[in-house]
């Protein structure tokens, strides 16, 4: 018997592959699931947040004395409710953010909450309470954050390797890379250097922020949210509220998308310390405009670009510099921009460098690949120019330069067996990139890259004495990864799809899991399930040796059943999973299996986009006509659901490209913080999105899965910069490439 | 004894070294090492680093063993969405 | 805040001029519900005109249309008649937010938000249609050109409401059409905008004009030199660079997150030739 | 402040309730009637996940008074399936996987169900825009325009 993880993917699949219904499917088409804002409790208060609507001002003074008057209202918070986090800056950081003390660093910084009996009450309450605020000077802008004599957002908050000189706004930096760039450059035909700039934007999950939370004298708690990551809400909720996290019991709600943004408490903490305050369960929900001006968009940048192509086409040295902001925040992002930029070449020479650089903007959250996609931007935008300057194929071009299996990539690791030669030869035989640009249309194509992670995971099956099996795991299902989690149990234990049922355990019934974020779920957790299958058919294939009275090890797993491993074994015929659980009160009881561990061997993912745009030469206005999207997926579990990342973070990309923005005042308040002025694209603005799943088996996971959520939307805004500078004769340097950006770009070209 | 890459923020805390050799068998013995050598590193391995051995990136798990002649990395730890 | 539904004008108007605090009419409350929403306004009253008799349809009068206050510009498009006799009308009713705005605004709404970039307008405008007011002191009609007179500022007097809006009866060769221009295909507020209607005589040569502009000034224009600048021709090329011309040189806009003075001025002259375009070849194919 | 009664039909049910006159149907439906499937997603009309039918058509019900229903027939997300049997549309959802999150999904049947009542045979083109007021953030729309092609065809009988 050979138990242990084959390293050789398995590639014969009965059940992963296929495309059945997802479990939850029904539940969700009927208005039945339940959302964070869908959970009501008797006694419930409603509870409202007051906001600064300063970028930046100190906090002079509060008076709630008003709001506390009023009938109905049970209980006000500010800062002085929330114990300050010693000895963590991050998570101290956390808790400002949730609430702030002294200074208010963004429009949108919560400074006060109430609850009330009413949601009208509590509108009404936060109007009473008085906050005087000493306003000070704000900066929105990344450059000019870092130019002399910038207001400072911050004192103190540089950290070692901030070299001296540098604007106090400067909190981080850091280099990566390899290679000689002097020599790299000089055996260049053509060097070019470039300057990016990136807006700031926002996840727009439809369903905002929203929670349920009580809290006993006793310091026990109930809190039901939606989120990406209840254990991590549970700890994060007892370290600013200064509790016990295993007093604290965190449940996920179904979740109304999150795409990085629902990876950080906002509103939790503050609906906890409201409830603890008034002894009552306490509701929070978040408007959009809440949404949009206190919970975290992406970073904003600026971004120096150089690259050196030979007329072959290769890429000789490739260096970029990336200014990234997070808010008043230190963030890693620039890190991940710095690793990832040039991640999907095969460089002799590469440096990359990336700063962290605070501004009066709401705290950067994670948002899809964070911080990849506006490096790609710059470094693909780049390559593309340089393409067009030398007369080369860009596929081509690509293709000469991919990474492969034993590239050192310009952050360091040597890749193992990845997909991105893969992808860009499925591109050039599509039928997207053969049939010729028609006239009047122009094409562009762009690389992305992400790392997928990993991480803690705990899972629980359990066989039902009837046969069948749960699964219990701990990541929000944010996109079907119940029904990729129920195939890949369904294959490793041989039975049906449909009688396998997984649950999202709460904090308190499971080991704890990471986030469900960095494409990590369906590599991640589904490696836990099929670790804890092994262990229950390991159980079961021992309970049938000891019937057959024969040696476990002779025991082998078919089908679903039993069976005696070769005819020394003996003769019985296969005793199924059924089989064995309606006789486990007989042969030692319950069978489950368990997994706690640390996955890694998460492998990265590549993917290469096409997009055919017609542009609009008289108002700038870009028509996307048609997309495609090849991305390597290793095993797509469900092929469904892996398409559907590949549109949706494509599309999301798309928006990033043309439109999204975070638009703000002289002020420095926004603008447009609603559906309507931020626009994410609609139905009409798009043609069906072909994705091409390609399989290139990772070697880290047994079933050769990848995660598939993040990379696609990295491509997409170089993809469309390129195909936009090919129709108009013109390139632009700022996204988004909205009209009247465009239309100047043409005017000026 | 294995060899680890740093990246370029590190370096500067090492010598200017890009690659240094140390006598480790896990990744928790390698931050030890490393802390020990180069007190500057302190600040960032506090904040977070991660590790690839042969192309295989490891998050943060100490005990990740390390062979000898491995390719080692190091990494920032990073965060999804 | 109360809530009055009343069953004749006249009452209508009385709960209106009698409220002493704000009053507020909802027709297909689009536009109201999203300031209440936001706290932008904080009435007293809400009367309700809904209920009022004949408010919601769509009536044939004076061999033209007059379309009630209730009628959601969805219905507009379900109206035949309507489109074929006025389809840049219709365009621009249909224009305004998603489907299920269209289920519930009404072009009235549009008109009395009083918002420069509001789509029907330019399209009444060039239409010359009418808006009929009723009030405390009776019903008065006046162009609804004329009903906004600042961004979110009307000329209506206390107790005032707008009960309805005639489209008069349409000439021989005549043709309509609005053009807008959003960053979207859907769902955006207009940049700027671009009504034209035409009357031409049978040799197609233009005999009349009106090119209404939207969101290039506080209120929307009608401007006489771009009209001027295409009768008498068969809208050649000459003409409609002359339209472009006239269109941009009448632009006084801002700027702002949805665009910038360059870019709504150089715009609105596209649009303005585009939609005279369209009128123009609506107008030939008429009868 | 005073209640206001109002009678209504609610997925051919008469419904009868007190509202605050600034109180929305959205909240009437979702904390007074407890019929949870239209969802919030912006309170301004702008995204489409509070969709239900009035009279008939289409409308934001966060854009709608409690007030103003009295007497109406009003259609909701619930009121879809036949008891325990899925509407084609709901099916072709699921078979399609046309949701990811599903927080749009109520708001994207009740739309795409009146669509169907009005063309049984609209074009990519007709679903695409009669949906732009229907925000999805995670699918790219892609697969949601084929499962309502899918719906249209089985209901069509095709």
């Amino acid at each position: 018997m050979t138990m242990a993880l084959d390293q050789q993917p398995k590639r014969q699949f009965k059940y992963v592959g296929t495309r059945p219904p997802r479990p939850d499917g029904i539940d969700k088409v009927t208005g039945r699931a339940q959302y964070g804002n869908d959970l009501v409790a008797p006694g419930m208060l409603w509870a409202k947040i007051l906001r600064s609507p300063h970028a930046h001002a100190k906090i002079v003074s509060i008076d709630t004395s008003a709001a506390e008057a009023l009938a109905g209202v049970k209980a006000v918070v500010t800062a002085r409710d929330f114990p300050a986090i010693e000895g963590d800056a991050g998570m101290r950081d956390v808790q400002l953010n949730c609430m702030a003390d002294t200074h208010v660093w963004y429009e949108g910084h919560a400074v006060a909450a109430v609850a009330a009996t009413s949601d009208a009450l509590a509108r009404q309450a936060v109007k009473l309470i008085r906050v005087v605020y000493e306003i000070l000077p704000h900066v929105t802008d990344v450059d000019a954050a870092m130019a002399p004599n910038a207001p400072l957002v911050r004192e103190g908050q540089a950290m070692e390797n901030v070299p001296a000189g540098m604007s106090a706004n400067v909190t981080y930096t850091s280099e990566f890379g390899h290679g000689d760039l002097t020599s790299g450059f000089a055996k260049a035909d053509l060097v070019i250097e470039r300057v990016f700039k990136t807006a700031a934007t926002h996840q727009g999950y439809i369903e905002p922020h929203a929670c349920l939370a009580s809290m006993s004298s006793d310091g026990r708690g109930e809190l039901w949210t939606c989120t990406q990551g209840h254990f991590y809400f549970r700890t994060a909720c007892a370290a600013i509220l200064g509790i016990e996290a295993s007093g604290l019991r965190v449940t996920a709600s179904e979740i109304g998308g999150g795409f990085g943004g629902k990876t950080q408490v906002w509103a939790e903490p503050v609906a906890l310390a409201l409830a603890k305050k008034s002894g009552k369960p306490v509701k929070l929900t978040m408007t959009r405009d809440e949404v949009f001006r206190g919970t975290g968009p992406t970073v904003t940048t600026s971004m120096t670009c150089k690259i050196g192509m030979t007329k072959a086409g290769r890429i000789t040295a490739g260096e970029a510099t990336l200014r990234y902001s997070g808010g008043a925040y230190h963030t890693g992002t620039c890190d991940m921009g710095a690793m990832a930029g040039f991640a999907a070449y095969d460089l002799d020479v590469v440096r990359t460098y990336g700063w962290n650089v605070l501004t009066n903007r709401p705290k950067e959250i994670a948002y899809r690949a964070p911080g990849a996609p506006q490096a790609i931007y710059a470094v693909e935008s780049t390559i593309d120019e340089l393409c067009q300057k030398l007369n080369l194929d860009p596929l081509d071009v690509r293709i000469l330069n991919a990474a492969r299996k034993g590239t050192k990539s310009s952050y360091g690791v040597v890749f193992e067996d990845i997909g991105l030669l893969e992808a860009l030869h499925a591109a050039k035989t599509h039928p997207h990139w053969t049939t010729p640009v028609a006239p009047g249309t122009s094409r562009g194509i762009a690389c992305g890259f992400w790392f997928n992670f990993g991480g803690n995971t705990c899972v629980s099956l359990n066989i039902g004495t009837d046969g069948t099996v749960s699964v219990s795991e701990g990541n929000p299902d944010i996109g079907g990864s119940r029904a990729s989690i129920a195939l890949m149990a369904a294959e490793e234990l041989g039975v049906p799809y449909e009688t396998v049922r997984v649950v999202i355990a709460d904090t308190a019934s499971l080991g704890y899991n990471d986030n469900t974020d960095g494409s990590r779920v369906t590599f991640a957790v589904g490696l836990a399930t099929i670790k804890a299958a092994i262990a229950a058919k390991t159980n079961m294939m021992a309970r049938a040796a000891q019937v057959w009275g024969i040696d476990p090890e002779a025991v082998e797993w078919v089908d679903g059943a039993a069976c005696p491993a070769g005819p020394n074994a003996g003769k019985f015929p296969p005793m199924t999973l059924a089989e064995i659980a309606a006789n486990s009160f007989s042969t030692g009881g319950p069978i489950a299996g368990h997994c706690d561990f640390q996955a890694d061997g998460a492998g990265v993912s590549f993917g290469v986009h096409i997009a055919d745009v017609k542009m609009d030469m008289e108002t700038g206005k870009t028509e996307l006509l048609r997309y495609t999207v090849f991305q390597d997926a290793g095993k797509a579990v469900h092929p469904d659901y892996v398409e559907g990342q590949m549109q949706g973070g494509a599309v999301q990309g798309i928006g990033m490209a043309l439109n999204e923005e975070y638009i703000y005042s002289d002020k420095g308040t926004i603008l447009n913080a609603g559906f309507l002025d931020y626009r994410i694209p609609v139905a009409s603005d798009l043609p069906m999105i072909e994705a091409v799943i390609l399989e290139i088996p990772n070697p880290g996971h047994p079933y050769g899965v990848r995660g598939v959520g993040e990379t696609p939307i990295c491509p997409p805004l170089a993809t469309m910069a390129n195909a936009i500078s090919r129709g108009i004769g013109a390139r632009l340097y700022e996204l988004p490439m909205s009209p009247p950006r465009v239309l100047k770009a043409i005017k000026g070209a | 004894m294995v060899k680890v890459a740093l990246w370029g923020t590190l370096r500067q805390y090492a010598d200017g070294l890009a690659e240094v050799e140390v006598e480790a068998a896990t990744f928790k013995q390698l931050l030890d090492v490393l802390s020990a050598r180069y007190p500057g590193l302190k600040p960032q391995i506090a904040r977070g680093v991660s590790v690839a051995i042969d192309g295989r990136v490891y998050r943060e798990a100490w005990f990740t063993p390390i062979k000898p002649g491995s390719q080692v990395v190091l990494m920032p730890y990073m965060v999804g969405g | 805040m109360r809530y009055a539904r009343p069953e004749t004008s006249t009452e209508a108007s009385r709960l209106l001029a009698t409220e002493p605090g704000l009053a507020r009419v909802l027709a297909g409350g689009t536009d109201l519900l999203v300031q209440l929403k936001a706290g932008m306004t904080e009435p007293d009253l809400i009367v309700d005109i809904k209920g009022l008799p004949g408010i919601a349809g769509i009536t044939r009068e004076a061999g033209g249309f007059r379309i009630g206050a209730a009628v959601p510009n969805q219905a507009m498009g379900e109206d035949k008649a309507l489109v074929a006799a006025w389809p840049g009308v219709v365009e621009a009713a249909s224009l305004i937010g998603s489907t299920q705005v269209q289920g519930r605004a009404t072009i009235i709404g549009n008109l009395c938000n009083a918002s420069p970039a509001g789509d029907s307008v330019p399209a009444l405008a060039a239409a010359d249609a009418v808006a009929r007011i009723s009030g405390p002191n009776g019903e008065r009609d006046v162009p609804a050109l004329d009903v906004a007179v600042s961004p979110g500022k009307t000329r209506l007097a206390k107790g005032e409401f707008v009960t309805s809006i005639f489209l008069p009866a349409r000439p021989a060769n005549s043709g309509d059409a609005y053009l807008r221009f959003i960053p979207r295909t859907e769902m955006d507020i207009a940049v700027c905008s671009a009504g034209v209607n035409l009357v031409l005589d049978a040799s197609g040569t233009i005999t009349a004009a009106r090119v209404a502009l939207g969101a290039v000034a506080p209120v929307v224009l009608l401007v006489e030199a771009a009209a001027a600048a295409i009768i008498g021709s068969k809208l050649d090329d000459a003409a409609l660079a002359r339209l472009a011309k006239a269109a941009e040189a009448a632009c006084r806009p801002i700027s702002d997150k949805r665009g910038t003075i360059e870019f709504r001025t150089e715009v609105a002259g596209v649009l303005a030739r585009r939609a005279a375009t369209i009128a123009y070849a609506r107008a030939r194919a008429a009868k | 402040m005073s209640a206001i009664a109002v009678t209504t039909t609610v997925n051919g049910d008469p419904v009868q309730f007190l509202t605050d006159p600034g109180e929305t149907l959205l909240d009437v439906l979702r904390y007074k009637l407890n019929l949870m499937g239209a969802k919030e997603g912006c309170g301004t009309g702008d995204c489409g996940s509070c969709t239900v039918t009035l009279n008939g058509r289409i409308v934001c019900s966060c854009l709608v008074l409690g007030a103003e229903v009295d007497g109406a027939e009003i259609g909701t997300i619930e009121g879809l399936a036949d008891g325990p049997n899925l509407h084609p549309l709901q099916q072709a959802f699921i078979d399609h996987a046309a949701l990811q999150c599903g927080i749009c999904t109520p708001g994207i049947l009740v739309a795409s169900k009146t669509l169907l009542d009005r063309n049984p045979d609209p074009s990519e083109e007709e679903i695409r825009y009669w949906l732009a007021g229907n925000l999805c953030r995670c699918t790219g729309y892609d697969k949601i325009i084929r499962a309502v092609q899918a719906a249209a065809a089985t209901m069509r009988g095709a």
